[in-house]
């Protein structure tokens, strides 16, 4: 079965959600993920916006993080403060995803500027919440399309830690939350050794040679790498039918 | 009080001004007042600027603006600030941005009359660096450091909340966002409403009340006015404007001919809407109502 | 779960307790039990340990007590309090005394694992004096010194609400006291209720869900729980209880006498309201329906 | 007409009260003083009560401070950390209700123990709220009958700061409120000059003798000490009949 490599990236991302775990989602592909894993392996997932609803279960594909299909029958919908001090701070959440205009081989991510800060070349959204939720977050997942300009050897500005300079700065700063665990590109995914980004999969019909020539850095491999493993007829289906069945975002 | 009244009244140049209110509940009506009263100086504050604060940067209100996210949420960029940002037009923007978590403290704050509120981020980014008001306190009961970030006390605070009284005291239902905070922060609050409704109502759910009417300068009654934002239980957000922002942003004077036609066209809210036509009705809620509680003893 | 199996489970020896609500949604129901299983040694904290923490102590059940103000509102002292305190009977009582405003902030630091919250009070009182974890930071942007309290983080909160689902999603209306921040700053939660509805109920209504259900470790279904304090909606305070407390707890043997028949000669909460028998039908609540809010889109 | 000295007392704080203010009451006669207020002079009196009830309506006399009467009809209910944090320290209290075991030429009250803290005579329930009242509410209105025991020369403990050691001291300390502004006990009224307690009204039938058998210290007196005047019969009515029918505090 055909499908496309953010089909790919969204089935990749939600294997890794665990049935019962508390999930910080973003609009997009995240959103996505989560609810792709609430309908297959994670029934019990608990969905928690940043705008406030937690344990949502939007009946239509949310456009913004405030829809308010989020909204009619959550759990529970709190302030922000709630959202910010009482779950994220108060070491709830188990996982978070982030995206990046540009990643660093240890997980960093900048979402602020490209350029220098005074004089942007590109002025981009900032951080939102995804400083906070990359030191809080038990783990992180990063989903980004990869190109040299996103994964380059240093970013223009660090917006959200990853792991830093490498292993054991998180620790020393006091971080409660462990930082990314895994990166699912268009191309490839990575995890994390030494601190620092590590080829762990190539999708069907990726090579090395496209992944390098895609990074800003010659990449740490892992002892295997094996080939991803393809999106089933199931997982699409539920994507193209239930989920995101205007394309909004795939 | 009308619109035009309250802005005329409760918001003067170079004042510190917060319309809140996340993705939910955005005043688009206050908003396009303050355009059309031609506000200058103004330091804009939100988490996120959303439409109407690229909407008001654009029309050369701002003199700065205080920020956590700034984008157009899921359709692109705010062209509006960032050309404000990259090059200055229409005039040159100050920016001071912090993270949502810092915003929120700030306002946390600003509502509790404390000078600051430490809260674990910005360790490891890049953010202090570039703002010198994000600084630390050692903790004196484990000795670490923490980040702290400073009181946000706007001027005036405008709130738009589903249901009032005549005197202000405001319910808010679906996504609270930072209302609350904003609200006991401001010197002054402005409270717009989709329905003025008898105290009595107010006072049959009195945990519902998120303003008080004793914060309170002026109430508004102002239906549909956050369109292109929305009001849960009253009407959807029009998504379809927030993606074709994207188009009518990105250059400069189409961006300056919808303020032409869509702002300093109309007189006020009512014309507005009157201007929107039918598309009222496809954004128009479907019910859901909640299930009561009992207040009785 | 039953009452039994909750504290079993989830109340140890020399824990530290916070068996919350202001006046309000006080859990008697689970201090019986937790005298009847024999705890010792337990740190409780509460702003007003109330009659339920003068049984407890006058139990032997505490080894210290975290509290702001300790009296039988509105009727005179706690006398199994004062004896603790003044005379060491049955066992010395430590106590550790802040504000109500310093109680408030303990619980509301614990809820966002700071380890410590500024506030404005405690200047020219002399509990900082008799208080050495009253402290205080300077201001980085004002410079002024600030008094500050440190986290409260109980090891176990119990949490009284009208109404949960069966995972523990609790909403609660009227007096709120600070049942979100002692949930939240708790390590474990036992959510007891007047009465469990389908999730459906929960969700028609998210904005009044306090406590959600993923902080919960055990869901009790206890009518009437609270007696002789109230639920509003539910019934009404016990006033005469309160103010024939003075005379129970005034010589200790009437007291353990007290105890005797109410606490260790019933079972379980069941049993004791079939004691307490007709006075309910004088402390049923009248109804007084809030007004609907719609949630839909 | 007859009256009590509690009568008299609520009467008199009644009339301190200004039409639109907010006040942090206290049950008991606080709670009557103001709603005596309500229902002559001061119809727009917003109450506050520390249980977090705003704009309360209690339609019996409340018992308690968290009554489920001051809850139904309310304009709001809210949190314990939106009271002290947002209407006490956020400056929108205008007076507050205090009373003391013992209180002091400048206005301090003790409510903690008579005797050493560690080995007390007699525990008293401690502040509640009343040292943040003390410190925040615009103006302090302290009811108290008076005796040599409750207004002795030096408090054996301070719980909430009343002028301190005299004037200037609450501006050198910062304190947003401006402390006690009145006292009105079962013989007297005070107010406060050079920082201290100054006879200001005689209860009729009050003699200074009586008042100076009373005090710990000689009082400051006032230039010229009228009686106090005496409750109206509209006054003693509304007591009697609607706000305190079954004598609860009167």
């Amino acid at each position: 079965m055909e499908y496309s490599p953010a089909e790919l990236m969204v089935c990749r991302a939600a294997r890794e959600l665990v049935d019962g775990e508390v999930v910080f989602v973003g609009i997009g592909l995240p959103n996505l993920a989560c609810n792709l894993a609430r309908r297959l392996h994670a029934p019990s997932l608990l969905l928690l916006y940043e705008s406030g609803a937690v344990g949502a279960v939007p009946e239509r594909v949310p456009v913004s993080i405030g829809d308010p299909a989020l909204v009619t029958d959550s759990l529970s919908v709190c302030s922000m403060a709630d959202v910010f001090y009482g779950y994220l701070q108060g070491g709830r959440i188990d996982v978070g995803f982030l995206q990046g205009a540009q990643i660093d081989r240890h997980g960093n991510l900048n979402t602020t500027v490209i350029g220098d800060y005074d004089h942007p070349k590109v002025r981009l959204p900032g951080s939102g919440g995804a400083c906070e939720i990359a030191i809080h977050a038990k783990r992180v997942l990063v989903i980004a399309p990869q190109s040299r300009q996103s994964f380059p050897a240093a970013l223009d500005f660090t917006t959200s830690p990853g792991l830093l300079g490498g292993p054991g700065e998180r620790e020393r700063l006091g971080f409660p939350g462990g930082g990314p665990s895994i990166v699912v590109t268009d191309l490839a995914t990575y995890s994390f050794t030494d601190g620092e980004m590590t080829l762990a999969s190539l999708h069907p019909g990726v090579t090395l040679d496209r992944v390098r020539e895609t990074l800003g850095w010659d990449p740490r491999l892992a002892a295997e790498i094996p080939e991803t493993e393809p999106p089933t007829a199931e997982e699409l289906r539920l994507l193209r039918e239930d989920l995101d069945p205007g394309h909004l975002y795939l | 009080m009308t619109m035009a009244e309250a802005v005329s009244r409760f918001v003067a140049d170079g004042d510190t001004v917060v319309i809140e209110g996340f993705t939910h509940l955005i005043c688009f009506a206050a908003g396009h007042e303050i355009i059309r009263q031609e506000r200058r100086e103004l330091t804009l504050c939100r988490l996120t600027p959303d439409l109407i604060y690229d909407q008001m940067i654009a029309a050369g209100c701002a003199r700065k603006l205080v920020f956590s996210w700034a984008g157009n949420p899921g359709a692109g960029p705010l062209y509006g600030l960032r050309r404000a940002v990259e090059r200055g037009e229409p005039a040159p923007l100050e920016i001071e941005e912090y993270t949502h978590f810092g915003m929120v403290a700030r306002l946390t704050a600003g509502a509790a009359r404390l000078p600051f509120m430490p809260l674990r981020t910005f360790t490891g980014s890049d953010l202090p660096r570039v703002n010198p008001r994000i600084r630390s306190v050692r903790c004196p009961y484990t000795d670490e450091e923490l980040p702290v970030v400073p009181a946000l006390e706007p001027d005036v605070a405008i709130i738009h909340a589903q249901r009032a009284d005549a005197a202000g005291n405001a319910q808010i239902w679906g996504l609270l966002g930072v209302q609350k905070e904003a609200a006991f922060a401001a010197r002054r609050v402005i409270v717009v409403v989709e329905e003025i409704v008898p105290e009595s109502v107010i006072r049959s759910d009195p945990n519902r009340t998120l303003v008080p009417g004793l914060l309170v300068s002026a109430v508004v009654h102002e239906p549909w006015g956050c369109h292109p934002s929305y009001a849960q239980g009253h009407y959807d957000r029009d998504n379809d404007f927030y993606v074709g922002w994207r188009e009518i942003s990105k250059e400069r004077a189409r961006l300056e001919a919808y303020l032409d036609e869509w702002v300093h066209g109309v007189s006020d809210r009512a014309a507005y809407l009157e201007k929107l036509g039918a598309r009222r009705e496809e954004l128009g809620a479907r019910s859901r109502p909640s299930t009561p509680v009992d207040y009785g003893y």
